[in-house]
């Protein structure tokens, strides 16, 4: 019942407003004013050095339409190789930290203890350790003589070459390491709301662990599903640390979205090109998040 | 005397400060990508204490106090090139700016910095100095024959190989192959002798401008092409040339194994490839006289075990074939080089000159040399120290060619890594990857300054 | 003390009335009970006197002064919430004196009130504890301590023992209800459980989608309901209602036909309606199947309790229950009889509004 | 069969634990090594003749050391506060006062955010820092790094302000309490862990960030320790890794105990599981 008190008297209209005053500066001065430029230059040919720094011109629709100039985009290191790398790299990684944090989450529901914490403070420093860091340890730990291949030939598997021969596969398992903590605390903070008598009544009814997940967990943790899926998506498009690892190679084989776009905005200074990716990431992303949102929406309904 | 008076006598020794008249003082900052302890520390010693307490005493001998002071840039080249630019572009920046010669175009362009008699005034054409650097060397910082600053040194490109590695395969040391087919027949040898991958050209986008200017300028001149054509003004996008020095790296590379693509291609790839020539898994290194006197130095992390003197040797990059190479030579090489500039917004352009000139000095060169022993700009300055310094000097310079100066250098420099990447990788055969070349070529210069293979 | 006065005061949210035009009057040091089933909007009652809620319409007094436009924290009365909503960073001595702290009380007096309260709630000895650390009904009384520490004017009870287990009900049930009387305090006291309502109530109030149906002591409430929604509402198990049609002053149904009661004045004016009869299970008697005006119906279910016995019967396709006084329940098997007193009849016109 | 079963789950579930433990500790691995070893590689062994001497290399370079404990510390710290502020007020208002579209509002922001935050936009935030006259101060990094995280931590924290009950600040309001003495009494004790999780989460983000304290400052002596690694680069702008190893471990070192301090003293979790 209480939900239905929107207009509770909890916070006048007025200090809620003062509340929100800093976050409307802060979002106003740091993130409208920014946004709005970038969408604005995104229809110049603004560079940072040569004779476009010192005069702009307004060229239209031009940068987007060099951007889909399907003769050379999908060459190694353009626009449209980069986008379907992207894709890759966040599918595969999404499945990834998804999955993985949800097992976490599920292994350890409802268990305490050292094992427990030991796991959980893991995966949660890959996620908090500073990157500039991590990425040493990590071109050490992927070496042709580093951990990884140490621990595989162990175990009697193949040493593979990771960052020459398998490089996206490098930085999406680097990119599951280091991000897998936000689901596992999302997750597990979900099911913890989960009530013991849930799953007790599917236990009773005989359920076996898949159906006790499919049929009481699953429909439970929805919401924080969709949640995970929208922002994983979007921190998975810009993230920008596995060039730290390959630099976006070799050979371009790893050139996913931000580090295409930092070579153009960075190395080639092309700001109105840079801006113009920025924008249509933005909408790919938007569109994502509309189509997450409206699935779990519409999976409400049919409830 | 207390506190509070102290703090009294401080604001009016301020005061005073400010209110002495402007010709007896001033200050000036000045910035390099070094750091004391860190990177390019020589340049601060050198900065700190040669520079900067003998110009101070110099003007105090005029009557004048001067503050210098020195900001320690930590970050990437790039970093500081993007620093500059949104510095210049709102007026503000530090006085002198060391300064990478390739990038001049590009700012001039952008009108962030201007020629130094601009800066300072027709004072700039009474120096000395002058007579003492060489036409060429003069436009290190320039563009479209402007100055805009004095390069600290140029460098020279070779071949370093290890003498015992070459011995231990039969071949005859010293080296120096004539051509590009007995480099690689000599690289066979050795393949074969030891069963490694003994040479490493370099390419790819991960070095940036390392690739550039050690590994396809080396190979694009032993053609006879450059990558403009200085008489047409013009870029060159499809030639022979190119292919042929394309079908250089695929045979190295792709074909034959004779080199290591791992190196070329992942992000720490020069790193591993100092290692591999260090630990005698790579022969034949395509490097600049930087990694001589720099990386390899004595004591250094990069030094072989037994020794560089002993077992490192160097070879003239060859051409084609004898007389085949660009300007008809025998041999190739490129040259490079970084300097200060002025900032066109220092408040005092005629002091900032004065500093500027005062470190290019003969006596401050030749205290830059003491600490870090290379080739200077002035001809007065000798490489001090060490013969190989001074012969790569005297035998490469003459064979040596510089970057082409313009805007649009920077960005087609990196197509031509990506170039040698597509075909090192395996991903484009040396026919399609100068064909990309090219059209990326007339994406950023437009395709009427682009020369085509119709 | 004061008291507390609505003036057709409304409470809509969006286009629902949660609070239709209620008029209520508390008096002075009286205790009245807001009864009614989930969404009847009685909380939001209580809200609106608390000033958690804003009116939409209408005027709310309390004592002298219109609080319609008030904040909850000028009011001046004392809460206890459904979860006791006690902080869990405080202790229980923070947490009651909480009240006095706000107003700006100094901490020796606000110590010595505390404790005196506390001890009046024989809490004392837990005061230096945290919420997490004491059971339930502890919790509950720490919650009352802390809403009447301060001495307001009105006392709120938001289902405050709906938390408890049926034990622990009935003790704190009976010690509120002394506590009320000890402090003769106004409260207003919102629960579904008409048991609750009617051994703690002064008056009843029992609402139904967002009125209130009838208003008055308990036992009238219980005696006379004003409609069926009412007569449904209070006692346990509740009034049978059973579907009659009056024709020629008898009230018939396919089971059975009994006289209308005589007493009815306005029974005249229903003639040839379809009427609901009730009837409370304790005012049903079983008989003979010979007896005058008896119903019959068939056995459907004994439920022995003790000291009675609920035994229920389906009479023409309706549930009748009946309460048999008796430590031994009835041997019943097939169809059964009951009889009731015409006094004891309770009819309703078509729109479950009570016939007087 | 059932004894069968749980032996099973049991040996399932210590394979998984096993295998994830190794999974996020073994990269981790050459952090710890590295440092001590006298000729680091990139590989991992343990130190033959263990060494502190590339500590005390480290220690001899003061830009990088006043990098890391001063000028990374007062970023961090400076953000932390200042974005967990922003953002508890900020989300506590956006939980409890009815705003048309406020759910939409927050993820248009993190869209936003996540442009702001690419390098797309260094030259607006560069300028919108030079206009305010903040260039080379802590504070316009500070500034812009509490606009940029600002969107997820109001995000993450009105997800711990929905799972305050209501009646707790109601029963404030009825005690007698204004807006501002529940917020402090009531509101902000309950969302410590709340705001410890997001003060951790912005810590983190900006004690590891390169590209906005790089184009806001100039001074060396201001700069973080993100940057200062680069001093550690030769001329060529390959690494020294004996250096760069210590450096790195020194770097990590301060993250990890507020971690664990904040873990032992009020957990490091999420409350019910941020919901769209």
């Amino acid at each position: 019942m209480p939900s239905t008190h929107q207009d509770s008297t909890i916070l006048t209209r007025r200090t809620g407003l003062t509340l929100l005053a800093p976050t409307f500066a802060f979002i106003g001065l740091f993130l409208l004013f920014p946004f709005v430029w970038v969408v604005a230059i995104s229809f110049t040919d603004r560079t940072l050095l040569g004779a476009a720094a010192a005069d702009p011109q307004f060229i239209g629709l031009d940068n987007f339409r060099q951007l889909f100039d399907f003769d050379s985009w999908m060459r190694s290191g353009e626009f449209g190789r980069s986008l379907v790398l992207t894709v890759y790299f966040v599918i595969a990684s999404l499945i990834g930290q998804v999955f993985l944090g949800l097992g976490i989450a599920l292994a350890f529901h409802r268990r305490k203890g050292f094992l427990r914490e030991t796991i959980f403070t893991l995966v949660t420093l890959a996620w908090i350790l500073p990157e500039a860091a991590i990425a040493f340890t990590w071109t050490s730990f992927l070496d042709p003589n580093g951990t990884l291949n140490t621990a595989l030939g162990a175990v009697g598997l193949t040493r593979p070459d990771w960052l020459l021969d398998a490089p996206m596969a490098s930085i999406v398992m680097f990119n599951v390491w280091r991000g897998t903590a936000f689901s596992m605390l999302l997750f597990s903070a979900a099911l913890g709301n989960v009530r013991p008598s849930y799953l007790e009544t599917a236990d009773v009814l005989g359920a076996n662990a898949w159906q006790r997940f499919r049929d009481v967990l699953l429909p439970m943790i929805k919401a924080q599903l969709a949640t995970a899926l929208i922002l994983v998506t979007l921190w998975t498009f810009n993230v920008f640390t596995p060039f730290l690892l390959t630099q976006g190679g070799p050979a371009f084989q790893t050139d996913i979205m931000a580090i295409h776009t930092y070579r153009i905005a960075f190395r080639y200074f092309e700001f109105g090109q840079g801006s113009a990716i920025a924008v249509i990431v933005m909408l790919i992303n938007f569109v994502l998040a509309g189509v997450y949102l409206f699935a779990l929406k519409r999976g409400e309904g049919a409830r | 005397m207390n506190a509070r008076m102290a703090k009294w006598f401080g604001a009016l020794a301020v005061l005073s400060f400010a209110a002495a008249p402007v010709f007896a003082q001033g200050s000036l900052s000045v910035i390099c990508r070094c750091v004391e302890g860190g990177v390019n520390a020589e340049m601060v010693q050198w900065l700190k204490d040669d520079v900067f307490p003998a110009f101070e005493a110099h003007k105090a001998e005029q009557g004048e106090t001067v503050t210098l002071e020195l900001v320690e840039f930590g970050g990437s080249d790039e970093a500081l090139q993007q620093q500059y630019a949104l510095d210049l572009s709102v007026g503000t920046g530090p006085d002198v700016l060391a300064f990478d010669g390739f990038w001049t175009p590009d700012f001039v362009e952008a009108g962030y910095i201007q020629p130094l008699d601009q800066v300072a005034g027709d004072v700039v054409w009474a120096w000395d100095g002058w007579d003492h650097i060489s036409e060429g060397l003069r436009e290190l910082i320039g563009f479209q024959g402007e100055v805009y600053g004095l390069g600290t040194g140029t460098d020279v490109r070779m071949i370093f190989y290890r003498k015992d590695l070459l011995e231990e395969a039969g071949l005859e040391v010293p080296w120096q192959p004539e051509s590009w087919e007995e480099l690689l027949a000599d690289a066979r040898q050795v393949r074969d002798a030891l069963d490694i991958a003994p040479l490493q050209l370099n390419a790819g986008t991960a070095m940036g401008e390392a690739t550039t200017m050690q590994g396809w300028f080396m190979a694009l001149l032993g053609t006879g092409v450059h990558m403009y054509d200085f008489d047409e003004g013009v870029w060159i996008g499809e030639h022979p040339g190119i292919l042929q020095a394309l079908e250089l790296y695929d045979t190295v590379y792709n074909e034959e194994g004779l080199g290591d693509e791992r190196m070329q291609l992942v992000s720490q790839g020069r790193d591993q490839s100092f290692g591999s020539f260090r630990d005698g898994e790579t022969a034949m290194l395509v490097e600049g006289d930087w990694f001589w006197r720099s990386v390899m130095a004595p004591g250094s992390e990069w030094e072989p075990a037994a020794g560089r003197d002993e077992v490192v040797g160097w070879a003239k990059m060859p051409a084609v074939e004898p007389g085949a190479g660009y300007a008809g030579h025998d041999f190739v090489s490129i040259s490079g080089g970084t300097g200060f500039a002025l900032n066109p917004n220092t408040a005092d352009g005629e002091l900032a000159w004065e500093l500027l000139s005062f470190m290019f000095s003969y006596d401050m060169q030749m205290a830059y040399q003491e600490i870090q022993p290379r080739i200077r700009i002035r001809d007065d300055v000798p490489v001090t120290g060490d013969p190989e310094m001074s012969r790569m000097a005297e035998e490469l310079l003459a064979v040596s060619t510089v970057r082409p100066q313009l805007p649009a250098y920077a960005r087609i420099s990196e197509a031509a890594q990506r170039m040698t990447e597509r075909v090192v990788s395996g991903e484009m055969s040396p026919q399609e990857a100068m064909e990309a070349y090219a059209d990326t070529l007339e994406s950023i210069v437009g395709a009427d300054n682009v020369v085509r293979a119709d | 003390m004061a008291n507390v006065r609505f003036e057709s005061v409304t409470k809509r949210f969006g286009d629902v009335a949660a609070v239709d035009a209620v008029d209520l009057d508390v008096h002075d040091g009286e205790f009245v009970c807001l009864l009614g089933p989930s969404g009847c909007g009685k909380t939001t009652t209580l809200r609106l006197i608390a000033g958690l809620e804003t009116a939409t319409g209408g005027t709310i007094r309390i004592g002298d002064q219109d609080v319609t436009r008030v904040g909850p924290k000028d009011r001046d009365v004392g809460m206890v919430f459904q979860d006791y909503a006690l902080y869990p960073h405080m202790t229980l001595l923070e947490n009651i004196a909480y009240p006095l702290k706000v107003r700006g009380a100094k901490l020796a007096a606000r110590s010595e009130r505390t404790r005196e309260v506390a001890r009046n709630l024989q809490i004392e000895h837990l005061l230096d504890r945290m919420p997490g650390q004491i059971s339930g009904g502890q919790q509950q009384r720490t919650s009352v301590a802390r809403a009447v520490v301060h001495k307001p004017r009105v006392f709120l009870f938001d289902e405050p023992l709906s938390n408890l287990d049926a034990k622990l009900r009935l003790e704190a049930r009976a010690f509120l209800k002394r506590l009320q009387r000890e402090l003769g305090v106004t409260a207003v006291y919102v629960t579904h459980d008409q048991a609750e309502a009617m051994a703690l109530a002064d008056r009843i109030a029992v609402m139904d989608q967002g009125a209130i149906v009838q208003i008055g002591p308990p036992l009238e409430v219980y005696r006379a309901p004003r409609t069926t929604f009412v007569a449904d509402f209070l006692g346990s198990p509740p009034m049978n209602l059973i579907p009659v049609r009056l024709q020629d002053g008898v009230l018939r149904n396919d089971a059975f036909a009994l006289p209308a009661p005589r007493h009815l004045r306005d029974l005249g004016r229903h003639e040839g309606q379809d009427l609901s009869l009730g009837v409370r299970p304790e005012h049903l008697e079983l008989c003979d199947p010979g007896a005058e005006h008896a119903i019959s119906g068939e056995t459907f279910g004994l439920e022995p309790l003790g000291p009675e016995t609920l035994v229920s019967l389906d009479v023409g396709g309706t549930l009748v229950v009946v309460r048999v006084f008796a430590d031994e329940p009835p041997r019943l098997e097939g169809d059964a009889h009951v009889r009731v007193d015409a006094e004891h009849l309770h009819l309703f016109d078509g729109d479950g509004v009570r016939i007087d | 069969m059932n004894l069968v079963r749980f032996v099973l789950a049991r040996v399932g579930f210590s394979a998984f634990v096993a295998v994830i433990a190794a999974a996020f500790a073994l990269p981790l691995l050459w952090l710890i090594l590295a440092p001590f070893h006298d000729q680091a590689t990139l590989s991992v062994s343990l130190p033959t003749n263990p060494t502190l001497d590339n500590f005390r290399a480290v220690f001899d370079n003061q830009f990088a050391v006043r990098a890391l404990f001063v000028n990374s510390m007062i970023q961090a710290a400076g953000a932390m506060v200042l974005t967990t502020l922003v953002a508890t007020l900020g989300a506590y208002a956006l939980a409890r006062i009815h705003l048309p579209g406020r759910d939409v509002f927050v993820y248009v922001l993190i869209l936003f955010s996540s442009v702001v935050t690419g390098s797309a936009a260094m030259v607006p935030v560069f300028l919108l820092i030079f206009r305010m006259g903040l260039i080379d101060q802590h504070l316009g990094v500070i500034l812009v790094f509490t606009g940029g995280l600002l969107p997820v931590a109001l995000f993450i924290m009105r997800d711990f302000m929905q799972s305050i009950p209501r009646s707790y600040e109601e029963s404030a309001l009825v005690n007698g309490a204004n807006q501002w003495q529940m917020l402090r009494d009531v509101v902000l004790p309950m969302t410590r862990s709340g705001m410890m999780v997001i003060g951790i989460w912005a810590f983190v983000n900006v004690w590891g960030s390169f590209l906005i304290p790089f184009i806001l400052l100039r001074s060396p002596d201001k700069m973080p320790a993100a940057t200062a690694t680069y001093s550690f680069y030769t001329e060529a702008g390959t690494p020294v890794i004996t250096l760069i190893s210590a450096y790195a471990l020194l770097y990590v070192i301060p993250v990890l105990v507020l971690y664990l301090f904040v873990n032992w003293k009020y957990g490091f979790q999420f409350f019910g599981g941020i919901k769209s």
